[in-house]
């Protein structure tokens, strides 16, 4: 099966326009059935995928506009292919838990064609095709939060919306200009990434190119200050809007930076590596403590989400294969533990209608199931060993130490500050006796839920203990893009600074 | 001897009466006679050109220019029409339903 | 010589009746001069040697627009003095005398590129009308089709526009307008 | 065969575990503690054959059952290592641990979540076993972060109750304590995290071998901070000042888990770190001083606190602080393998300290002021034994096991000639003595000072005191293995023998000790044997105040750092994140929203305006294009 990336890319879209035919009634079985499909073809990629080769794989290529070197061009290599999959696995998770009746059918068919963007988005290998992918995933998520929402869903969509269609018009920019200057270099007119990739650029392009496409990226991670519609729209949406929103939509900007800024401009990146590690670091120290003094758990985990982002950019500005393969890792890890952790609070909002903590208080003893979920949970978001949260935080630590200690143990202070936020979270919730009547009759997980919550448990084990088979394909490809960037690089610092693999000497 | 730039600067001039008249018109079939007079002012500079740097580009751009006040003309009174029968006046000044 | 006359007469000509048609207050007035000025523009076609784009300036023009604004006229009261309340003449007169200055300066500055290429150059010894009619139906034959469709398009609006309630005359009876209305309600 | 064994040993808590935790919802069943303890038995009877095989062969055995993490150069395997040291911490955890396992179920009898607590005990023991165990720094961070886990699971076992005043209750709540130490663990944790990281950088592994067989081509500044920062991790779990309030914070726990986590295993795991890495300590002479001189600073201030304190639990765990600064001082001074020795000796006799007191609790329904107390002797003989006991060796009187390890420790403090540290300890351990016999004598000797009507203690389940014997026999003869131990591992560690002048002077040390330790106990009885006798005075001096209180530190702590933390962020929140950040962004989205609000008045509904509008603007670009074309 050749074209098996646009089956996946198209599969679910198509599937969601016959949606509209189904009834109603079976509208989420539907939706489940073509979710499910749509993992099982996902999970068939990547076992016909070759670990081996860190190039793209399963490369298609359709010209679409021959004249301004636009097509339909896509593939998927180790950093991209694991996304994908997890995109899918969100996908079918969050409908499988969904707990929502209003508008069921709406809801499904939105979240198939939301499905169709986030795969084309990372499978995508030409500017424009990724552009295009990139700006629809905003409507389904515009619709998501703007009709399921809670009373502020309006302003929080539309800031979504705006926010980061902002950003997204000055990365076309961007697009358009690189687009240009590879005209004016070559002759030719290209979208293609792969071309685009060899194309050596002057560093003062370099460094504009890069401001670029870091605000549209920035935005979508969001790197701070340009955070603060994460809290709205996680606040505002629905629980599944909030899952696919932290477990995929934000990744689309760390893996941007990866895809994009990384290869193409590597000397701009090394130059911004300390301005980035510092932003970062504020949003791991600044937006953790900022989640310790909220009063609504699923503010706590959407503040927790941009520090732990911090987190997956300081790994990727780290310059070598230790803090990029962390750093896509952690962007996996990130994805299954805030999904689930999303879904969980999302749990307790159906039982009560609140998310305040204050409402809460001993639920340990009246739903131990979900006590236990919910600690192993946050036991990998505070990055224990043996869960998913430590193999790419511990990498991407690691990796960054060797740019600078300093840094590192500022933003190694997440290990400590996670902790405390999450363990007041838990303790506000979870200990202490049951204060509250309400809360004294509530009913633990039953099987729907814990049918959707329990595989992401395993895999957050699974891969916490044996992350070698995700690991190795993603770290292949890393190396293979640290050794092309270093070769592609001009400038002395920037081929310093830029880390091959099998290559290990340096300082303190 | 007559230049290119006798001519344009014609064209230059009759073009700017055609501004200056709809500026100051509020008649809108009045309107339409000032737009005429800068659509020939236009027809002059392509015809000069065209002579010019003997190129027929020019009037070929002429050609299609009369085609196309040839067409707005005709769709132009016929609204012009309607919106007399409509409000019983031309007056720019009493046809303000679109203010924002 | 004889070109340069012309020319100045021309000249003279079509911006004094322009100038008419842009103030005068009278419609049939205003309408006359344009016609006018509009046959003297085709002169100046000839000058230069365009002899087809003269004719169908003549015939287009002069024969055709004006005669529909002629008709179009009959709708309306043309024997009234047309009253414009002008609120700001100084920023009218600002404005295009500022156009009329810059364009003049551009157009009197000398231009330099020689490198312009003709495109479609004009033969010696054939009439312009053998000229014009191979550029047109090779080079520009979608374009031409495209504005004949257009000008056909443009004719069925027109007359569709026009030609509602044609029998009832609107100058005299204005009571009609609100018979008009309540017609367009009950649609 | 061996590596098989290896596998039993490491496996079988885990197995245990999880067994455990198929009943961790459903009511209390006695089977669950008892096959949990058996397969704890099971460890301690691999580990115990191991350390045979070691012994006898003098080899160690190394595995490696699989890769985990490979990214970039680094490699990490789930390596285990099991040598004369690692043997050792492995006998001594699981001996304790099965131990403290069958005492549990005598102990949580009464409790509904009999079943979960096996459950986290059983992996708090797997834990352990991966840290000691492990064959590289990676699989000791896991163990590290392991035991973290599941002490914070442990300290908050009685989750359900809540927080109340400092006053009421130093520790809060359980779930505070609990909280308390897993982050005060993390601070610690973090400089652990970047020792690993120097060692990574500079030498491309974390494998012990690779890493030792390294250290001599690295740099001394490289060394030193590696050696720092892998000491900070320690100080974190061993608790040594400044973060040692977690400690006694901890004994929220049930009291098995005080014995077997907070006395005898876990918080040993920062000593077995500095023994383990002893190739990078001994390199760097500075931080291993600083080590020493901590560690006796530690083992005196946590002294001094026990002196005046009330609960019962409380001061067993002041003297389990400050026995670890003792175990500290000897590795810093680098007798490496009497720090070992200490450490296991400790376990038994602590351990054992910690149970009785759990009996005593038991008996006293939960009652840990040892105001409260009095004249148990009759009714809990064996307990009395046992506490007796241990606490005889914790005085370091001869016989018992802690006198040989604790004169050791001593005895190194004068041979390397700080005799600053050894005055400390000689100090110390006068102190070491008056604390314990004070507990002693409050608990068992005088009259009673409860309210006997409704309270008649009885002494413990059999079985459970049967129990504890191996515990007391081993507090007993461990010191005379002493010899052996020594032969044994240091064919690992480096060897420490005093020098001759010390050789010499031997028998002076030891009466000098010998003095303070038995004129401790004498004081104790003076004062204490024959009932309580309140003074006023001395209970309202500020020296006596300042004890009672920790020295402020938990105070100060919560005042300058807890309280301004919470503030910072909720000022961080309410006024960066919503007034500066958040309004920035509103403000840009109402700047535009005004000025298309302001604009809305060009749109007068007259094409008039328009139309001059459009001309304004055309003429502009003409003037503009004139002026460029001007220009340039």
């Amino acid at each position: 099966m050749d074209n098996i990336l646009s089956v996946l890319v198209f599969f679910p879209a198509i599937a969601g326009l016959l949606g509209f035919v189904v009834d109603k009634e079976s509208a989420r079985t539907y939706g489940i059935t073509v979710a499910a499909i749509e993992l099982f073809l996902s999970l068939w990629l990547w076992f016909s995928f070759d670990s081996a080769n860190a190039g793209m794989q399963f490369v298609e290529m359709i010209p679409l506009i021959p004249d301004f070197g636009v097509s339909y061009y896509i593939g998927v290599d180790g950093i991209s292919l694991f996304i994908i999959i997890m995109a899918a696995l969100m996908t079918l998770i969050g409908m499988m838990s969904m707990s929502i009746t209003k508008n069921i059918k709406n809801m499904i068919i939105t979240l198939l064609f939301l499905e169709m963007t986030m795969i084309g988005v990372f499978v995508a290998l030409d500017a424009i095709i990724f552009y295009l992918f990139w700006e629809l995933s905003l409507v389904p998520m515009l619709y998501i939060i703007g009709a399921w929402g809670g009373p502020l869903r309006v302003y929080a969509s539309i800031k979504f919306f705006l926010y980061t269609f902002a950003g997204s018009l000055i990365m076309l920019v961007g697009m358009l200009f690189m687009a240009y200057v590879y005209h004016n270099l070559t002759g030719v007119w290209s979208f293609a990434i792969t071309d685009w990739y060899a194309l050596v650029l002057p560093v003062d392009y370099q460094l504009w190119l890069f401001a670029a496409f870091f605000f549209g990226f920035a935005i979508k991670v969001p790197m701070f200050p340009f955070h603060t519609w994460l809290p709205y729209a996680h606040g505002q949406a629905p629980t599944i809007g909030s899952v696919i929103l932290a477990a995929v939509l934000l990744k689309m900007g760390t893996y941007g930076f990866v895809r994009f800024s990384l290869p193409m401009f590597p000397d701009a990146s090394v130059m911004m590596i300390t301005p980035i590690a510092v932003i970062s670091i504020i949003m791991i120290i600044y937006t953790a403590m900022v989640a310790y003094a909220q009063k609504d758990i699923k503010q706590v985990i959407a503040y927790s989400s941009v520090s732990h982002m911090g987190i997956i950019m300081l790994g990727i500005f780290a310059m070598n294969a230790e803090g990029i393969s962390g750093s896509v890792f952690q962007m996996l890890s990130h994805g299954i533990v805030s999904g689930a952790l999303f879904m969980l609070v999302g749990v307790i909002y159906d039982r009560r209608h609140t998310k305040l903590m204050s409402e809460f208080g001993g639920l340990a003893s009246v739903m131990p199931k979900y006590a236990v979920i919910f600690g192993i949970m946050l036991m990998a978001a505070v990055g224990l060993p043996l869960t998913i949260g430590f193999v790419g935080e511990f990498l991407v630590l690691l990796g960054f130490y060797q740019v600078s200690p300093i840094m590192t143990i500022l933003a190694g202070t997440s290990i400590i500050i996670g902790a405390i936020y999450m363990l007041a979270v838990y303790k506000k919730s979870f200990f202490g006796p049951v204060t509250n009547e309400a809360n004294k009759t509530l009913k633990d997980l039953d099987a729907k839920e814990t049918w959707s919550l329990v595989p992401l448990v395993l895999i957050v084990i699974w891969l916490g203990i044996y992350p070698k088979p995700v690991l190795e394909p993603i770290d292949n490809s890393v190396k293979a893009m640290l050794v092309f960037m270093d070769e592609k690089a001009i400038t002395k610092e920037a081929k310093d600074m830029i880390k091959v693999a099998k290559s290990s000497q340096g300082g303190v | 001897m007559i230049g290119l730039s006798h001519y344009l600067i014609v064209s230059a001039l009759i073009f700017s009466i055609g501004l200056m008249g709809v500026l100051r018109r509020r008649n809108l079939l009045m309107l339409f006679f000032a737009t005429e007079v800068m659509l020939n002012a236009v027809n002059i500079a392509f015809a000069a050109i065209s002579h010019y740097y003997n190129d027929l580009t020019g009037q070929m751009f002429a050609f299609f220019i009369i085609a196309i006040a040839a067409s707005e003309v005709a769709v132009g009174l016929g609204i012009l029409i309607v919106l007399y029968k409509k409000h019983g006046t031309l007056d720019l000044d009493d046809l303000a339903s679109m203010k924002g | 010589m004889y070109e340069m006359v012309a020319f100045y007469l021309f000249s003279v000509l079509t911006i004094g009746l322009f100038l008419i048609t842009v103030m005068s207050k009278n419609v049939l007035y205003a309408m006359t001069s344009l016609a006018a000025g509009m046959v003297l523009i085709s002169g100046f076609f000839f000058i230069l040697g365009a002899d087809f784009l003269g004719v169908v300036q003549l015939i287009a023009y002069v024969g055709a627009i004006m005669a529909l604004y002629s008709f179009a006229m009959m709708f309306f009261d043309a024997t009234r003095d047309i009253k414009e309340k002008n609120t700001n003449p100084a920023l009218v007169f600002l404005l295009g005398g500022l156009s009329a200055v810059v364009l003049v300066l551009m157009f009197a500055a000398p231009i330099h590129s020689d490198a312009i290429q003709a495109l479609y150059p004009m033969h010696e010894g054939v009439g312009n009308a053998q000229d014009v009619g191979i550029v047109l139906f090779t080079k520009y034959l979608v374009p031409f089709e495209v504005a004949a469709l257009m000008l056909l398009v443009a004719m069925i609006a027109g007359i569709i526009l026009a030609g509602k309630k044609m029998d009832q005359s609107l100058t005299e009876d204005m009571s009609a307008d609100d018979e008009i209305l309540t017609q367009k309600d009950e649609k | 065969m061996m590596e098989n064994l290896v596998y039993i040993a490491l496996f079988a808590p885990f197995a245990s575990s999880l067994f455990a935790a198929l009943f961790g919802m459903s009511p209390r069943q006695t089977f669950v503690g008892i096959i949990a303890s058996l397969l704890l038995f099971t460890s301690f009877v691999a580990s115990a054959l191991l350390a045979y095989y070691v012994y006898t062969t003098g080899n160690s055995i190394h595995v490696t059952m699989m890769e985990w993490i490979s990214a970039g150069d680094l490699t990490i395997p789930f390596g285990f290592l099991v040598d004369q040291v690692s043997v050792t911490m492995m006998t001594v955890v699981t001996l304790v641990s099965t131990v403290v396992h069958i005492y549990s179920i005598g102990y949580m009898d009464h409790d509904k979540s009999f079943n979960r607590f096996f459950s986290y005990l059983s992996a708090f023991v797997f834990s352990m076993m991966i840290l000691v165990m492990s064959d590289n720094f990676a699989g000791l961070f896991i163990g590290w972060e392991g035991v973290g886990v599941c002490s914070w699971l442990l300290i908050g076992f009685w989750y359900h109750k809540a927080d109340v005043t400092r006053d009421e209750n130093p520790s809060i709540s359980p779930s505070w304590a609990a909280n308390e130490a897993f982050i005060v663990n993390r601070i610690a944790d973090l400089g652990m995290l970047v020792g690993l990281f120097i060692i990574y950088w500079n030498v491309g592994s974390l494998q012990y071998d690779v890493v030792f067989s390294a250290l001599p081509n690295l740099s001394g500044s490289v060394l030193n901070a590696a050696a720092l920062a892998l000491f900070i991790g320690a100080m974190g779990k061993s608790a040594q000042f400044p973060l040692h309030t977690w400690l006694t914070d901890a004994m929220e726990g049930p009291t098995p888990v005080s014995a077997l986590i907070h006395a005898a295993t876990m918080v040993t795991a920062g000593v077995f770190l500095v023994i383990r890495a002893n190739p990078i300590f001994s390199m760097t002479p500075e931080v291993s001083f600083f080590i020493a001189a901590l560690g006796t600073f530690v083992a005196f201030f946590a002294a001094s606190m026990a002196l005046v304190n009330r609960d019962l639990k409380r001061i067993i765990a002041f003297s389990t602080l400050s026995q670890l600064g003792y175990m500290f001082a000897a590795a810093g001074l680098g007798a490496y393998w009497i720090a070992l020795f200490h450490l296991a000796a400790h376990a038994f006799f602590k351990a054992l300290l910690f149970l009785g007191a759990g009996n005593v609790m038991h008996a006293m329904h939960d009652e840990l002021d040892i105001f409260k107390m009095g004249g148990l002797k009759k009714a809990m003989n064996w307990t009395y034994a046992y506490m007796g006991v241990a606490s005889l060796a914790l005085a370091g009187i001869p016989v018992f096991a802690g006198f040989f390890s604790k004169d050791a420790i001593i005895e190194t403090a004068f041979n390397e000639g700080t005799y600053v540290l050894w005055a400390i300890l000689v100090l110390t351990a006068g102190m070491t003595a008056f604390y314990s016999f004070r507990q002693v004598f409050l608990t068992f000797h005088g009259k009673a000072r409860y309210d006997e009507s409704t309270l008649h203690p009885h002494e413990m389940y059999k079985f459970v005191l049967i129990a504890m014997s191996p515990l007391a026999l081993l507090a007993v003869i461990a010191g005379f293995f002493m010899g052996g131990f020594q032969t044994f591992v240091t064919k690992l560690l480096p060897d420490y023998v005093m020098s001759e002048h010390t050789h010499h002077l031997i028998w002076v040390l030891t009466a000098v000790v010998l003095v303070f330790a038995v004129g401790g106990i004498w004081l104790a009885y003076k004062k204490y044997a024959n009932g309580l006798k309140r003074d006023e005075e001395l209970e309202n001096s500020f020296i006596y105040k300042l004890l009672a209180n920790q020295y402020y530190i938990p105070q100060f702590y919560e005042e300058f750092i807890t309280k301004p933390y919470a503030m910072l962020s909720e000022k961080m929140w309410t006024s960066v994140d919503m007034k500066i950040v958040d309004a920035t962004v509103d403000g840009i989205a109402k700047l535009i929203y005004k000025s298309g609000d302001g604009s809305r008045k060009m749109q007068t509904g007259n094409l008039s305006n328009y139309l001059n509008w459009m001309a304004v603007g055309a003429v502009l670009l003409l003037v503009v294009a004139a002026i460029s074309a001007m220009l340039g």
